[in-house]
């Protein structure tokens, strides 16, 4: 129908174009993609921004994954109320929960406080603040849903006989964990996985609080030079190479994993 | 769900401790937040210090914060109207093709995954000759776009409950489609689009990428005022305003639980 | 009011496959007929591209000789009772049965009535401001007829009327729903699962199988005179024993019917069991004999027979034993044969 | 390119008293036609602080409302010159303006009517007028036993603990201070030697908290995420007066002055010039001086102020004779490199 | 290796209600039982409890006399069939039927052995490195069939085992449980809504209503002495007749058994149609004749009998049209009364 048709023209497909258009137009075909990776800090944050989505995704793998299970395995209201914690901290503005990182990692801040009150830490505190791994627990914060979500929908689907066929044909807890639970998460956990992934590579709120002097990924760059407008071209070019690996991504990943169809159990 | 609790009574208890820690993490950077909306220091430090309801005057009163809140609350309010009209529209529209409805879900659905920055470039881009590039019509038309396909899930999903062949029946009585839409799918769900255009409204409201980038310094909304506060002067007026927001994203999201859990109509039956 | 329908070389393609495949159908003003057919035999796609609901891809529907294949369903005047009755639960009865008058502007004072005179028909008055959420199933059935029918529609198409209600229910709607189509005399099609409920309430009973329309006939004549294999076997239990030069394998007494050489189909109530060797028995040897209600059911290997011969016995008449040698007559011109394979 | 953010921010002005505009200072304007005027400034409570004690008034005598505009420098330079420029004027750094006359985008020329600064340098002072001089200083927590006294001290770590918050977003200051440190003599800092610099920065990258905003580095040393930090001067007024810290004019990193350059074909240039003419006024420098601790560029404007206030300014003369003054000329000349550097090394 | 199975005033509270309420039932070692009753009736309740997936909330359940209240599921070694089979789709055939074996840490080479044994024993040998998903839906049916018997149970539930397969498949399935169920001997419970299926298969029928166990017999018992009205309607169709001084309302020469007053139950076999009037008749007006195949079903209004009387008719002998005037006979001792509601 014309309204959404409209409104996606508009709002995404026709910037999508345009940004492309004048990546191409400043730069050239060729340009487009080489004269992004002449400059050694583009590079050196497209490495950056690899390693925080990989480290990110996997990490917010192991979480999702124990947390989905504890949501399924724990008593009814409790698994309820996780369930709803999750949901709770998904619908609060991305800010305010970046925000309320900021204010927990940096030194002598909440974290620290409460390190030195358990003895956890000395003075120095745990350090984390602007460094890649202090980016870590708010990133994985903030795509923990994303991963949740795909998950729980592969353990909802776990046919509840086949969980009591397992249990009555004798096996442990451990066996039936392992080899009927876990192998039933795969799909799920592959959706997540791409989400996530995805979803991390474009991130920006979180890197330019939280971020330090290491940690430059590229939506880093393009907000920087994207503030400053001195080189359109340049922005352009890096806008539209995120955007092509994202959209070919969620293009791929949808065909293979249905990605999309999580969205429908937010 | 009940067969696997049963079904590991014994390694349950530590699944159920871990969910717990994860959901302590999970409430940490709140819990860190909220006290400080009313700590009488002017600064914003941790940990709170005494009490005070200053800062929730400050954001309530003055001008600026004030302004940045109506902005917020106009941009979302058009932004989640155009959503919810667009997605509803989708919703119908893609059940009734046949077709590459995969794709076209695909593309209703791409907003979601587009990185806000690059879509706030490119929506720079697009308008900038036309309108400078930044004005709250632009940012309305992104944060519509982004919001659009929340409402799409949800009126889908609300659709998917309902019988298809209540659409046929009505047809096969006597009605065009616009009346099958208007007098069966839309009565039924209601509930679904007026849930999708809270969270559309919840999820504009809170927006601040595309805000950062795209809205003229003298129409910040709430978020870039959270933001830009943050760079200037660091005032506990932050804390406050961010519990405010934690408020309302509370009460949107338990309105959306009053409303979802009553089921659309077709379902209750 | 009634109106006859054609099928006329009736194909359908959905993503790809054929699901309909030259479907060929003439069905007399005023009948009631059912579809029967295995699952995913296009019994439903049928329904529906009558309706308006699918495209066809290829061939005709004719109403009363009119070809009707471009007319949008909404202007086919056609009633459509779905298998779970599609109520709209935003509506209270009343305004369920009146929608389709709302639709053809029908004033509201004549539209009172035809809702009255409607849910007369299907014995529920008084039920006008119900809402649909309270009746029953059998009354949510009803209710979804009454609106089928209160616009008078030249036709009624029903997929599966009766398939989500319980036994003692569904039989007393069969009765019903028979009885509603001779007051009104509106042609009628039905689809359904059960061969039991296809017999017993159509005039013909439309047989189809992958797409196709294999046999159309009264209940008698496609359950006695098969038109193949498949609908011997989908119709009823069969004993399906070689027959050549007109005489059944093993028993040389039973003359075929139809044809000298093919496969004969001999339905249980049709074989004896007889305590005694006769002219007209072939010996055996009970293999099975298993109660169930209504008679008891008795298989019996026979010499030069492949596959054991099934009996339907009297519950308690003549008592066969398993391992007891038997004799076996076949009735009659019982014996009715189709081609092999 | 810069942005050194105006140095300012002092908030909740000490003057608390009224402040009115001298009432001759439009004798020379001409008849304003414009109706508002466009300034991109940093925002902020600076600013809220100017509209309060300055703008206001301003708008009411020359019927030309002041708006703000984001501060923003590349967006800046793509307007200076061009035909239709969104902003009038922008607050900018006095080496940031050299940098754009010696670019050949030179600003428009300050009309002839509009007072001059005495104190900006002579060459300039066509086109800088109205702003403000102020320092980049070494400050501390209170929570610190032994007071730091020069940037040598800022970088020894082992004889002060605590991290040293550190601008990432802004970088003026930042190699002045790594060389005088390393033992440059404050008086011959220019040209720069930025290999020398960044090899001392590298020796305490570890030890230093990124902040993106003088706000947020006012906010690590109350929160003691760092005991010492380089930050504006009014920034470490304001925190020595709420008693969280304290710091030190020695070694300063000083601006000397700044600009409010306007665009070439600026829509509501007759406004703008005044508006400029207004914030040159001896006494609108000397309010400005005392309420955001901005040292003013016009020497008629200390003899306004008090002692107390004077010892406050980041240029008053016995300051200025501790700090390190900013070559603007030579600072405009490597601005270029200054940036790379910088950023090449934080995003390292 | 069969155990013997008894429910001793077993009670299930679930959410508040009581969904089985005082079951009885003891059953013998190596039968095969098949439990009958309307949906929601807690057949499937019954089973759980017993494999132990459900916590009793009274009574208990013994096996070989051995209370087993307080063991686990996985101790219980019993095997249980789901509906939809629950086979692991993320294994093969052989892993799946493997999985008990493994969970017994049985060694592999005698795992080997053991499922190859079990896979013979549901005629698939030669399928262990099938996926799931290739198989058909009887292949599954027998894959997991095997999966719950490799681990030679003492004890193997069937939860509507054969419900998702069609007509054909089912009959032929149904001969098959039986066979392996005689072959192994192992104790069966199979739970089922088809009367024939649980005639068909079963020593014995346990008839369940709202959480009570109403019935418990042979097949021929249940059907020809249902202990009261429910099962009468329940388990095949019956004319239910007014009895008083030990006659049927109506037919007067019909003596009953059981008892003097009540409801006298007749089956629609057990009443003839005669062309004429004679001492044993009552005489009566066809009022629907439908042809079902196997059989014809003749309704009759009688004077004096409120319903019309329902008759199997063969589906070709007597022609009784509809309006006929014709007589009705009931065989001797057919008449069964139950208690009037
Ligand atoms: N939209 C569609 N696209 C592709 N195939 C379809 C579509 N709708 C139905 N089919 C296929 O067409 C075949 C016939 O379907 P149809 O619903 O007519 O069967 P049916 O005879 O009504 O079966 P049932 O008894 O199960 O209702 C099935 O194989 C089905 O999978
Ligand atoms: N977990 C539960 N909580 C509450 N009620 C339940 C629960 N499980 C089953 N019931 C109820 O118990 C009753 C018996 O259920 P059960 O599944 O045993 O019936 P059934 O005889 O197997 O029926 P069907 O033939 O439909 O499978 C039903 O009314 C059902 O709604
Ligand atoms: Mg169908
Ligand atoms: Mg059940």
């Amino acid at each position: 129908m014309l309204p959404p048709a409209l409104l996606l023209v508009l709002g995404m497909l026709g910037p999508v174009a345009v940004t492309i258009g004048v990546a191409l137009r400043e730069n050239g075909p060729v340009g487009a993609v080489t004269q992004p990776m002449r400059d050694p800090m583009v590079v050196h944050s497209i490495g950056k921004t690899l390693l925080l989505a990989v480290t990110v995704t996997i990490a917010t793998w192991i979480c999702g994954l124990l947390f989905t299970l504890a949501v399924g395995l724990a008593p009814r209201v409790v698994g309820q109320i996780l369930f709803g914690i999750l949901f709770l901290t998904f619908w609060i503005s991305l800010l305010v929960r970046t925000y309320g990182w900021v204010l927990t990692l940096q030194p002598n801040g909440a974290l620290d406080t409460l390190g030195r009150s358990l003895g956890l830490t000395d003075a120095a505190g745990f350090g984390l603040f602007q460094t890649l791994p202090g980016l870590l627990p708010p990133m994985v914060h903030i795509m923990l849903p994303y991963m949740v979500l795909p998950i729980y929908a592969s353990l909802q689907a776990l046919d509840p006989a086949q969980v009591r066929a397992a249990r009555s044909l004798g096996g442990s807890e451990f066996l039936v964990l392992r080899r009927l639970v876990l192998p039933s998460l795969r799909s799920g956990s592959w959706a997540g996985v791409l989400l996530v992934f995805i979803l991390s590579l474009g991130f920006y709120v979180t890197p330019a609080f939280l971020g330090g002097p290491g940690t430059q990924v590229l939506a880093m760059v393009i907000g920087v030079q994207f503030g400053r407008l001195e080189n359109i071209g340049l922005t352009a070019a890096l806008g539209a190479l995120l955007l092509i690996a994202v959209l070919v991504l969620y293009a791929i990943a949808d065909r293979i994993f249905k990605i999309s169809e999580q969205w429908e159990r937010v | 769900m009940d067969a696997l609790r049963d079904a590991l009574p014994r390694t349950r208890g530590w699944f159920t401790a871990i969910g717990v820690l994860i959901a302590v993490f999970l409430l940490a950077p709140l819990i860190a937040v909220l006290p400080l909306a009313f700590t009488s220091s002017k600064y914003l430090v941790f940990p709170a210090v005494g009490f005070s309801w200053q800062w929730f005057d400050t954001v309530l009163t003055d001008p600026a914060w004030q302004g940045s809140i109506m902005n917020s609350a106009r941009v979302a309010v058009t932004a989640a109207v155009i959503a919810m009209v667009t997605g509803t529209s989708a919703a119908l529209a893609v059940r009734r093709i046949s077709g590459g409805r995969r794709i076209v879900r695909t593309v209703l659905l791409a907003p979601m995954v587009m990185p806000q920055l690059v879509l706030a470039l490119g929506l720079y881009l697009t308008y900038k000759n036309l309108v400078g590039g930044t004005s709250l019509t632009v940012l309305t038309l992104g944060q519509a776009t982004l919001a659009m396909p929340l409402v799409f899930v949800t009126v889908s999903a609300g659709l998917a409950a309902v019988d298809p062949n209540l659409s046929r029946a009505a047809q096969s009585l006597g009605y065009r489609w616009p009346s099958v839409v208007w007098r069966i799918e839309l009565p039924l769900v209601g509930r679904s689009v007026i849930s999708g255009a809270i969270l559309a409204f919840a999820v504009c409201f809170d927006e601040a990428v595309l805000a950062f980038f795209l809205v003229p310094p003298s129409q910040q909304t709430l978020p870039v005022k959270i933001w830009t506060s943050a760079s200037e002067n660091a005032s506990p007026a932050i804390a406050a305003a961010s519990a405010l927001v934690i408020c309302l994203a509370v009460t949107l999201l338990a309105v959306v639980a009053l409303v979802g859990s009553r089921p659309n109509k077709q379902e209750a039956s | 009011m009634s109106v006859n329908v054609t099928f006329d070389n009736l194909t359908v393609d959905l993503g790809g496959t054929r699901i309909l495949d030259g479907v060929d159908l003439e069905i007399p003003a005023g009948s009631f007929v059912t579809l029967l057919g295995p699952s995913g035999s296009g019994k439903t796609t049928t329904l529906n591209v009558l309706a308006g609901f699918i495209e066809r891809s290829g061939g005709h529907v004719r109403v009363d000789d009119k070809a009707i294949d471009d007319l949008p369903a909404h202007a086919r005047n056609i009633g459509f009772l779905f298998q779970n009755y599609a109520l709209f639960p935003h509506m209270n009865v009343g305004e369920n049965v009146a929608f389709p008058l709302r639709a053809r502007k029908i004033p509201a004072a004549r539209r009172r009535e035809m809702v009255a005179d409607a849910l007369r028909l299907v014995q529920l008055p008084d039920m006008q401001s119900r809402a649909i959420r309270s009746l029953s199933g059998g009354q949510q059935q009803r209710i979804a007829l009454a609106r089928a029918l209160v616009f008078k529609p030249a036709l009624l198409l029903l997929d599966e009327p009766l398939a989500a209600l319980d036994k003692q229910l569904r039989e007393a709607m069969q009765l019903e729903l028979k009885r509603i189509q001779l007051e009104t005399g509106t042609t009628t099609i039905a689809v359904t699962h059960d061969q039991i409920e296809a017999m017993s309430m159509a005039d013909l009973v439309a047989i189809m199988n992958k797409g196709r329309l294999v046999q159309v006939g009264s209940p008698e004549e496609v359950y006695r005179r098969p038109a193949d294999l498949f609908v011997a076997t989908f119709l009823g239990e069969a004993n399906l024993l070689p027959v050549s030069g007109g005489r059944v394998t093993g028993f040389r007494h039973a003359a075929a019917t139809s044809r000298a050489e093919g496969i004969g189909v001999l339905r249980p109530e049709d074989i004896q069991i007889r305590p005694a060797a006769a002219d007209d028995t072939a010996p055996g040897k009970v293999e099975l004999s298993v109660f169930q209600g209504n008679r008891r059911r008795v298989t019996v290997r026979c010499a030069g027979i492949d596959t054991p011969v099934v009996i339907s016995a009297p519950p308690s008449g003549v008592a066969a034993e398993v391992g007891d040698e038997v004799h076996l007559a076949i009735g009659v011109d019982r014996v009715h044969v189709v081609p092999a394979s | 390119a810069s942005n050194t953010s105006s140095g300012g921010g002092a908030t909740s002005a000490s003057s608390k008293g009224a402040f009115t505009l001298p009432s001759d200072i439009n004798a020379k304007w001409p008849k304003l036609s414009s109706t508002e005027v466009v300034l991109a400034g940093f925002g902020g409570e600076t600013y809220q602080v100017r509209h309060q004690r300055v703008f206001d008034q301003f708008s009411k005598l020359s019927g030309a409302k002041v708006v703000d505009a984001p501060w923003d420098y590349g967006k800046f330079l793509n307007m200076v010159d061009s035909a239709s420029p969104e902003w009038d004027a922008i607050d900018f750094d006095g080496y940031s303006t050299v940098a754009l006359i010696q670019s050949g985008k030179a600003p428009a020329k300050l009309a002839d009517w509009v007072r001059r600064c005495d104190l900006v340098d002579q060459a300039y002072q066509d086109y800088a007028a109205g702003s403000y001089a102020y320092s980049v200083v070494l400050g501390w927590s209170s929570s610190l036993k032994e007071a730091p006294k020069n940037w040598a001290d800022f970088f020894d770590t082992k004889k002060f603990p605590g991290k040293r918050a550190f601008p990432k977003s802004i970088y003026a200051g930042t190699v002045e201070i790594a060389l005088m440190a390393d033992g440059v003599s404050k008086d011959n800092l220019y040209p720069l030697d930025f290999d020398r610099a960044f090899r001392k920065l590298d020796q305490i990258k570890g030890d230093l908290v990124f902040y993106d905003s003088y706000a947020q580095g006012q906010q690590y040393i109350v929160q003691g995420s760092a005991t010492m930090v380089a930050i504006a001067n009014s920034r470490m007024i304001q925190l020595k007066k709420d008693g969280k810290g304290d710091f030190t004019y020695e070694q300063a990193v000083l601006y000397p002055w700044g600009a409010f350059p306007i665009t070439k074909n600026a829509k509501h240039a007759d406004a703008v010039n005044a508006l400029i003419d207004t914030m040159s006024h001896p006494a609108v420098q000397a309010e400005v001086a005392r309420s955001l601790y901005l040292g003013p560029t016009v020497s008629a404007a200390f003899d306004l102020l008090s002692a107390d206030e004077k010892a406050l300014q980041p240029n008053s003369d016995e300051n200025k004779a501790k700090a390190a003054v900013v070559n603007t000329e030579v600072a405009a000349k490597q601005d270029g490199e200054y940036v790379k550097r910088f950023f090449d090394w934080v995003g390292k």
